[in-house]
């Protein structure tokens, strides 16, 4: 349990690792922002038979770079409605979380620095997946307090429907993290990542069902495409960043960004194993890092397919999905594990209760589907 | 599953042919109508065909047309009648290339050229003035220091769509309703209006009617 | 991993034990269910009935239990790790509470078909809402309690602002809800200090604790300090009682009579319990606080509700000077002062019940005529209805052969019995006063037909002005109102206990007194 | 009367059922809800007069016991008996309802007016007939209401003023008493062990301490004294007895009073002999002022009701007096004097309605000369006036003169100064029928009418009453005195009081 | 563990009266509610102090519980709230003065 | 460092307090009660409450805060209030008062002992196993009664927001609406 760095104390060498740690964290963070960015424009345009950006760098590589530096030196300009000291405020509080909540995602095995042996993740506290889920539902701070600050009508639009948004996906979100969590029974990062083999993913484990629901409320909660109603260019001119501009605004993009690299990375770290991998001779400390990266490459990629495939959601549909489908559904799921995982431990015929779950889900379904029929009838009536 | 073919589409559409081009590299060429921005234009003698009648900036729905006449000094005319255009200036930050101050322009001294480069870095810059819109005095357009011209960009300028009439009939086929322009002299008609479309046009309504 | 951990080993849940509650939470649930799928006026009017039915077998499961606790009589039972105590004195406040839901739900039938509002979702409130009255009743851990209270309160916030197209229910809601929730807080920081100070908010450990050490801290005395705040804001009890008048007046009617009889009966449920019983070794600390607060809620609640001339209104003033009554069992702390506040709790929430099923009646469509004047000339209107509410009246004016004299006299003999002279003489000349302004509504129903009383002003002035609210011509106050079968039903039952519990009392008596004994 | 009859519940329980029967009525019929009215107080009239020929004169103790355990837990039983001290009172009752319900005309709402009167009746026996200090209780508290609703309902304009001092008043003495009840049982349940609201037994068992049953009976004594009322808290006598319908002032100074002086007697006298003995002066001292101020006050009233109102407080300072001398004759005459107050008082509440209904004005200086028009009227107006003022023959001399012989006994310089109260009474009186009746009729009052068959009617009993009482009170006296005496036994077992020898003697004449 | 667990409390202590006067003095309902949730803020960190100066995990648990309730308080408090509000401009206490006696 | 810790937590804690119901605008209220409920948070951690101190954030900060947040922008009653004026005069200064004196009142209760009650009786909160195992254990053996009522009590939220939500239902009385 926990990191071995701390079982001897906290010394010097113990901080300076830990400072360490941060850095290269936050080294990577930003680089695997500026990539993401540039990754996301080449996939996408590539699937829109577009040729995407190919100026700045090899292949357009440090198109982000240049971007970010002309938005550095772009003029900041304050809205005359404006709040001002929120509106200074909002972008922090956007990236904060989104870089907090990579501090526990485990990245690789353990490793030998001068002597002391450490985990190649930043924290590794005993309730990490809740940290994860605190970081996830404060996020919405900066979206919301910036689309108000602004004093601008779209950008409230836009916050307000952030903050539905994003308190209606949390509970279907939670609900997927918690079945990973009862496969492992830990909250800890990276004894979640322990629980799992090298092949033996939760995604297999928990059935499908919880990775799609957390794709799916993960996407929702970092307000990607299809879920992008916060921002929706054609509704809401760019929602709630759109009277921002200069560093603030690019502070909401990076955040954005690295919310997509923090939400893959925990969604291979909960349902793809982590860092877990098969051994290769040579370099060992090396290969989990590559696995991981490998596995986050791949999660990335989905988010750009995403993007590219469907059409934004309607604000009702959004709702629909979210609360008459993806939370029964992952509660259900969520129920019938436990269900098996009781019948495991009691010692019953799993096919006697997954026969009994199934039929409680079929009614459960049934009923669900009148009584939300007979509510539509009730609302086309009035 | 509907869904999920749309993702295979997207998917197979990675490794499908580029419709794009690397712009600045390669230019596409402009389709034959391509509003572009305004030229104002001369007659063959260099005098403005612009008379200041201010008709332009009347008919211009997006009022980006700022037109101000002057009368003709005697001794050094500018244009061939009584007055012309002294300041004439143009909002590019509000313009829609509608093309309805073409038409309005009574000495068709205002036409569009297909330059479509905009890429101005100050907000002063977007509005074009008089200097910067009539032709030289090789009747090509003006080229503005963000305008990225190739070879050949300058022949496209004028707008000689307007040579023939607007309305298509067959009647005008072949007929240059055009006066001469500096540089350029009176152009040749427009090419494709045929005699088959033209007829195809004026049957359709004929058609429902029976 | 989950190799790790031993199991959880469950405790023993007496399920039998827990049946009233857990017959209405699932007769809540499966209304709840139920009406997704019909939303129709058949399906509102079997609400009701399936309510009612729901109540009567929580009722019947109570019956049960009190079999099997001896009667009530000393064998009570702990059950669920000991979070819940089931003994007489939980059993009887399963009855009243029972009896509140009942009858608010007939009572409240004809009220949702008047205003429009028929809908599952008020009778599942209510009965969650009992369901979380019992539980204080029968918890015996201060976290239980607080969790009983919350359930309580919040059904109740809603059910207060049930009617959403009246301005003064959404009022009503919101003043409930925000000294509600502030009440609230003031409780659980008692808990809190309680806590510290006894090392556990079981209150069968704290009384342990209590008779086995003694603390000196002062933070047990803030704690049960805060506690009474808590709990007295709930009970409606001087100086805790401002939200009273105000939620008791905009509430639907209906909501108001169940909020009378089932809430207050739980805070003092709670109050009971764990000031007897818990802190009963510190009687000498709080019997200051509550002879203070007794007090001021008697001469308060009757003084403020003379000059009242809403019904409601009065009706919530006196129902503060009520709850300063039943303190009064409180602070004699012996067992007939329990079984004095027990009674006086069933009395009332027949009384209060029946009262508020008249005020429904009398009110009419929009739930507005609720002053003096519409009253004026009811005798002659609708005799039966007048007749009945005169015995409510009286009968919370501590007249005889009524429930209402047997609870005062009940409680007050149980000051004397513990020599607390003063606060019976108080008691009584609060009674005087608040015998005023029942005779003097009384007064109105019978007398002031023709002529004018006191403080009552011409027959006309309010008719006409909500008259032309209701868009008709000011004919609406001449109409006759019309008395839904439920709410007679309802009105009934009560005006029977209340004449039945005044002449033959020695039942009631009996089952109060046995309900005294508190198990800890 | 058999013995198996329950006749004393009965006189509760008819006047009960009778207004509840009232009560189910139309309301349009008033005749018919007069005859039912006057039907059932008609039968309690026939059970008190049967009970008052079925009494024992030479009986001691309580008879006609009627008990049943009410409720268990409170030692509380519905436990009823009649001795020589209440069964006139109940005669009396028995007597005026009838009258009230018939007598005067009602104007308005005649069902509601004879259901409140039979309850009231109800609630007038109770107080009278109960022997458990909880029935007493709840029959004392009964009688508020209806009367509430007589004098707010049917009486005059000033009448919710007098409601509620009325209310105020008796409600508070009330209060009192109530936890003096609660204390008394619960401290002889400490003493003895046994939870009883018995007042038998509460009595022959004395176990308070005595300067605990000092406090307790001026609890009670504080709720008697308002209903008497005693000097200082008579002030909303007037008002009731001027602003209630007729009916009301009849039953409010007939039998509503009495209850107030027979409760010192059966719950102050009885339960606390020491206290009372204790207290005496101050009570004595205060019917005393009530004597020479009620007459005086009279004197200066311009409101004939109001006149007679005080009177009432006049008189009644009399039977105080006679209660707390505390010797045979001065008992005796208290309760004798109960009575005859209640008729002649009653009787002149009657007339001056019947003036009212006339003239309506009660004012004094509006009438006049109506001797000449309605002589029939003057004289039994004459006849009850002189009742009251004590002329001997007439019933008010006996109890007067009874009252004024035991004091004289036993305090003397009290009933010295209490004698002068007669003469003011003659002043009063006399002065006020010399300025209504004499006189030439002027205005309205020269076409006052006669009285008519019906007011004849009512008048007859009342004025035979107190004619024969006044002539041949011997029966009466016969059955109230071995009750007295057994009163005065009880004292002086339980009190450092001894009756004086000159009373004795007297008393065994 | 060097703190103090009185150092706790007090600061609980301060909270929870801060709570209860910024009740008192302000009148946007809201904040109001704002100012009960600060209370039950001071609550929780009593009983966590206590949890720990106690050894004992009871006051965590209840913690928890609060929690709960708060956020089902909330829920209903702000659907309260938004039903009152939804018609009107602004939130302050002293417009709902319809119930006045 | 404990104390570091507790002193940066608890000034935030006070200076949010403090700011809650000092700030004119209610959304700054809101801010500043994120504010405080991190240095709740905090403290937590520092008294060994990890998975409430998530769980404060989760609920809290993540969920209430941005519920009322949620409703100030829906409602659009983000105007600043008037804190000047004093709607019933001297309440404000015996608030205050009031105030003081609890605080008062309770160091003075507590000047004896802050806490004197039986340790552990739920059971130990350090020992082995981690916080959220022991919390666990406990909250489903001896709170177990507790933790399924509050089922009931969410239910009760859940009918509660819907009923309050819902719009009128079709042809409600008008009359009582306008007169209301």
């Amino acid at each position: 349990m926990g990191d071995p760095l701390y079982a001897d104390g906290i010394n010097q060498a113990v901080i300076l690792i830990v400072l360490g740690k941060l850095l290269v964290v936050f080294a990577f963070l930003m680089v695997s922002v500026l990539f993401m960015v540039w990754f996301e424009r080449k996939v996408i345009s590539d699937m829109q038979s577009r040729i995407g950006p190919d100026r700045a760098g090899p292949w357009g590589l440090l198109q982000t770079l240049a971007d970010g530096i002309k938005l550095f030196f772009k003029e900041d300009l304050l809205p005359d409605r404006a709040d001002r000291r929120v509106f200074h405020l909002a972008p922090y509080l956007s990236i904060v979380p989104a870089f907090a909540a990579f501090a526990v995602v485990p990245f690789g095995g353990t490793i030998s620095i001068a002597g002391h042996r450490t985990q190649m993740q930043l924290a590794d506290p005993p309730v990490g997946v809740l940290f994860l889920l605190a970081m996830s539902s404060i996020a919405v701070y900066g979206i919301m307090l910036a689309g108000w600050a602004s004093g601008s009508k779209y950008p409230l639009l836009g916050s307000v429907r952030a903050s539905a948004q994003m308190v209606s996906y949390e509970a279907a979100m939670s609900l997927a993290v918690a079945a990973a969590v009862l496969s492992a029974g830990s909250l800890s990062t990276r004894d979640i990542v322990n629980s799992q083999g090298v092949y033996r993913w939760n995604l297999w484990i928990l059935g499908v069902v919880p990775f799609v629901v957390y794709l799916i409320a993960a996407t929702a909660e970092t307000n990607r495409p299809p879920f992008d109603l916060v921002e929706a260019e054609q509704e809401l001119v760019g929602g709630f960043h759109t009277e921002y501009s200069s560093i603030s605004f690019a502070l909401f993009f990076l955040a954005e960004f690295m919310n997509t690299v923090t939400v893959s990375a925990v969604a291979v770290t909960l349902f793809l194993g982590g860092p877990n991998g098969p051994h290769i001779g040579f370099l060992p400390d090396l290969w989990p890092v590559v696995w991981f990266l490998g596995k986050l490459l791949c999660f990335l990629f989905v988010y750009v397919w995403f993007r590219a495939t469907l059409p934004r959601f309607r604000y009702d549909q959004l709702m629909d999905l979210g609360w008459k489908k993806l939370i029964p559904l992952s509660l259900y799921w969520l129920l019938l594990i436990a269900a098996l995982r009781i019948g495991r431990d009691q010692g019953w015929a799993w096919y006697y209760v997954l026969g009994g779950g199934v039929a409680v889900g079929a009614v459960a379904w049934g009923g669900l589907n009148a009584a939300l029929r007979q509510g539509d009838a009730v609302r086309t009536a009035a | 599953m509907g869904y999920l073919d749309g993702f295979r589409i997207t998917l197979k559409q990675m490794w499908g042919d580029r419709v794009t081009n690397v712009y600045p590299d390669e230019k596409r060429p402009k389709p034959d109508r391509f509003h572009g921005r305004h030229v104002l234009n001369r007659y063959e003698d260099g005098m403005e065909k612009c008379i200041g009648c201010e008709l332009c900036a009347g008919v211009c729905p997006a009022r980006c047309i700022y037109v101000r006449g002057a009368d003709n000094p005697p001794d050094e005319p500018v244009s061939p009648g009584e007055r012309f255009g002294f300041v004439y200036e143009i909002n590019y930050l509000r313009c829609i290339h509608c093309d309805l101050c073409v038409e309005a322009c009574p000495t068709e001294a205002i036409t569009e050229s297909k330059l479509f480069e905009f890429s101005f870095t100050d907000r002063q810059d977007a509005i074009y003035t008089k200097a910067e819109l009539v032709v030289d005095d090789d009747g090509n357009p003006q080229k503005l220091p963000w305008e990225d011209w190739r070879p050949g960009d300058e022949q496209h300028t004028s707008a000689w769509v307007r040579a023939t009439a607007p309305s298509g009939s067959a009647a005008y086929e072949g007929r240059v309703g055009w006066s001469g322009e500096l540089g350029f002299g009176v152009r040749a008609p427009e090419k494709g209006q045929t005699a088959e479309t033209d007829r195809a046009a004026s049957a359709a309504p004929r058609k429902a009617k029976s | 991993m989950i190799g790790q951990l031993d199991p959880i080993v469950l405790p023993h849940v007496e399920w039998s034990l827990l049946s009233p509650e857990l017959i209405l939470i699932g007769g809540a649930l499966a209304l709840l269910v139920a009406g997704t799928f019909r939303r129709d006026r058949a399906m509102a009017a079997s609400a009701c009935v399936f309510t009612v039915a729901v109540a009567v077998a929580a009722l019947v499961a109570s019956w049960g239990l009190w079999g099997d606790v001896g009667g009530g009589a000393g064998g009570a039972r702990l059950a669920v790790a000991d979070a819940v105590v089931v003994d007489g004195f939980a059993i009887f406040f399963t009855v009243v509470i029972c009896v509140s839901v009942a009858l608010g739900a007939l009572l409240a039938h004809g009220y949702l078909r008047q205003e429009k509002l028929e809908a599952p979702s008020f009778y599942v409130l209510m009965m969650l809402s009992a369901s979380g009255g019992i539980l204080m009743a029968k918890a015996n851990d201060l976290i239980l309690i607080f969790l009983g209270l919350e359930i309580l309160s919040i059904a109740l916030y809603v059910l207060a602002g049930y009617h959403q197209r009246r301005e003064q229910s959404r009022e009503a809601a919101i003043k409930y809800f925000v000294l509600g929730s502030f009440s609230s807080a003031f409780f659980l920081y008692g808990v809190a200090l309680t806590y510290g100070s006894t090392g556990s908010t079981n209150l069968g450990f704290i009384a342990e604790f209590l008779s086995t050490q003694t603390v000196t801290g002062g933070v047990l005395l803030g704690g049960f300090a805060l506690l009474l705040v808590g709990l007295g804001f709930k009970v409606a009890a001087v100086p805790f009682h401002m939200w009273t008048p105000d939620v008791y007046q905009g509430s639907p009617t209906p909501v108001t009579g169940f909020m009378a009889a089932a809430a207050k009966a739980a805070g003092f449920a709670a109050l009971l319990r764990i000031f007897f019983s818990a802190f009963g070794t510190e009687q000498l600390d709080w019997k200051p606080i509550v002879w203070v607060l007794a007090v001021l809620s008697m001469v308060v609640g009757s003084t403020l509700a003379v000059v009242q001339t809403d019904v409601k209104r009065m009706l919530a003033y006196s129902s503060i000077s009520h709850a300063g009554y039943i303190l009064i069992g409180l602070q004699a702390a012996n067992d007939r002062g329990i079984a004095g506040s027990l009674f006086y709790l069933l009395a009332y929430a027949f009384l209060i019940a029946g009262s508020f099923a008249v005020v429904a009646i009398v009110s009419r469509r929009g739930d507005l005529r609720t002053g003096l004047d519409a009253y004026r000339g009811l005798s002659r209107d609708r005799p039966a209805l007048a007749f009945a509410f005169t015995v409510f009246l009286l009968a919370q004016a501590g007249v005889p052969f009524t429930s209402g004299f047997l609870a005062k006299f009940y409680v007050i003999s149980a000051a004397v019995e513990a020599r607390s002279y003063a606060i019976a003489v108080i008691a009584m000349l609060a009674s005087v006063v608040a015998a005023f302004f029942y005779l003097r509504l009384i007064v109105v129903m019978y007398m002031a037909e023709n002529q004018t009383m006191a403080g009552v002003g011409p027959e006309t002035s309010t008719g006409d002005i909500e008259s032309a609210g209701e868009g008709g011509v000011a004919t609406a106050v001449m109409t006759r109102v019309h008395v839904p079968v439920a709410a007679a039903v309802a009105i009934g039952i009560c005006l029977a206990f209340t004449i039945g519990a005044g002449l033959l009392p020695q039942p009631v008596i009996d089952f109060a007194r046995h309900a005294t004994i508190l198990r800890l | 009367m058999s013995d198996s009859l329950p006749i004393l519940t009965l006189l509760i329980l008819i006047p009960v059922i009778g207004a509840v029967v009232v009560a189910c009525l139309p309301r349009d019929n008033e005749g018919l809800l007069k005859m039912v009215g006057l039907t059932f107080a008609g039968v309690a009239l026939a059970l008190s007069v049967a009970l008052v020929f079925d009494y024992r004169a030479e009986g001691s103790g309580f008879q006609f016991m009627s008990e049943h355990v009410w409720i268990r837990s409170f030692g509380i039983s519905w436990k009823l008996g009649v001795d020589g001290i209440s069964l006139f009172l109940i005669g009396l009752t028995g007597v005026l309802f009838p009258l009230a319900i018939i007598g005067p005309q009602v104007h308005k709402d005649v069902k509601g007016y004879v259901a409140w009167m039979l309850l009231l009746e109800a609630g007038c026996m109770g107080v009278f007939l109960a022997l458990d200090l909880f029935l007493f209780f709840l029959f004392w508290e009964l009688v508020l209401v209806p009367m509430y609703f007589l004098i707010g309902g049917w009486g005059y304009d000033r009448r919710i003023y007098a409601t509620i001092k009325f209310f105020l008043y008796t409600m508070v003495g009330s209060a009192l008493m109530l936890v003096g009840i609660l204390a008394v049982v619960f401290l002889h349940q400490r003493a003895t062990g046994n939870l009883t609201f018995d007042v038998v037994r509460l009595a022959e068992e004395q176990s308070l301490a005595s300067s605990t049953a000092r406090w307790l009976f001026l609890a009670f004594a504080a709720s008697f004294a308002i209903k008497v009322p005693i000097f200082p808290v008579h002030t909303w006598l007037p008002d009731a007895h001027t602003e209630a319908p007729t009916g009301g002032s009849v039953i409010l100074a007939g039998i509503m009073l009495k209850l107030g002086t027979y409760g010192f007697l059966r719950f102050g006298l009885y339960m606390f002999p020491q206290a009372a003995v204790d207290l005496a002066p101050l009570f004595l001292t205060l019917g005393t002022i009530g004597i020479i101020y009620g007459a005086v006050v009279a004197t200066m009233q311009k409101d004939l009701k109001r006149l007679v109102a005080y009177s009432s407080v006049a008189h009644l300072g009399f039977i105080v007096l006679g209660v707390f001398g505390l010797s045979q004759q001065g008992l005796e005459g208290g309760v004798i004097q109960m009575v005859n107050h209640g008729l002649s008082t009653g009787a002149l509440f009657f007339l001056v309605g019947m003036i009212y209904e006339r003239r309506h004005t009660r004012l004094i200086a509006e009438l006049g000369g109506i001797q000449r028009v309605a002589p029939v009227f003057a004289g039994v107006f004459m006849l009850v006036m002189l009742s009251s003022i004590g002329l001997p023959g007439l019933n008010g001399f006996v109890g007067e003169f009874l009252v004024l012989i035991g004091t004289f006994v036993t305090r003397r310089w009290w009933a010295v100064v209490a004698t002068a109260g007669v003469i003011l009474a003659a002043l009063y009186l006399l002065w006020a029928y010399q300025r209504v009746f004499h006189g030439r009729p002027e205005g309205e009052n020269a076409t006052f009418p006669e009285m008519t068959m019906r007011e004849r009617a009512v008048m007859a009993p009342l004025v035979a009453l107190i004619v024969l009482l006044g002539v041949y009170p011997k029966p009466v006296l016969d059955r109230i005195a071995p009750s007295v005496r057994e009163l005065i036994t009880h004292v002086e077992e339980h009190s450092d009081y001894r009756q004086p020898a000159v009373a004795v003697g007297v008393a065994d004449r | 563990m060097s703190v103090p667990g009185a150092w706790y409390l007090g600061l609980a202590a301060m909270l929870f009266s801060i709570g209860a006067v910024g009740l008192l003095i302000r009148r946007n309902v809201l904040i109001m509610f704002m100012c009960v949730e600060l209370m039950l803020n001071a609550v929780n960190l009593t009983f966590v102090t206590y949890a720990r100066m106690l050894n004992d995990i009871g006051g965590q648990v209840v913690v928890f519980f609060v929690l709960v309730v708060a956020a089902a308080e909330v829920v209903v408090g702000l659907a309260i709230i938004v039903s009152i509000f939804r018609r009107r401009a602004d939130a302050t206490a002293d417009d709902i003065s319809l119930l006045k006696g | 460092m404990d104390w570091v810790v507790f002193v940066v937590a608890g000034a935030a804690v006070l200076a949010g307090a403090l700011g809650v119901i000092l700030s004119t605008h209610p959304v700054h209220s809101a801010l500043m009660l994120v504010m405080t409920l991190f240095g709740v948070a905090v403290l937590f951690v520092a008294q060994q409450a990890h998975f409430l101190a998530a769980v404060q954030i989760i609920v809290y900060a993540g969920a209430i805060v941005v519920l009322f947040l949620f409703v100030i922008m829906l409602l659009g009653v983000d105007r600043s209030e008037n804190v000047s004026s004093e709607p019933l005069v001297g309440q404000r200064p015996v608030a205050y008062l009031a105030g003081i004196g609890v605080i008062a009142a309770i160091f003075l209760l507590a000047r004896t002992a802050w806490v004197s009650g039986a340790a552990s009786v739920a059971g130990a909160a350090d020992g082995p196993g981690s916080n959220v195992e022991k919390l666990a254990r406990s909250l489903f053996t001896r709170y177990l009664l507790a933790f399924e009522m509050t089922s009931v009590l969410l239910v009760i939220a859940v009918v509660g927001a819907v009923v309050l939500a819902r719009h009128s239902p079709s042809g409600g009385v008008r009359g009582s609406e306008d007169a209301g």
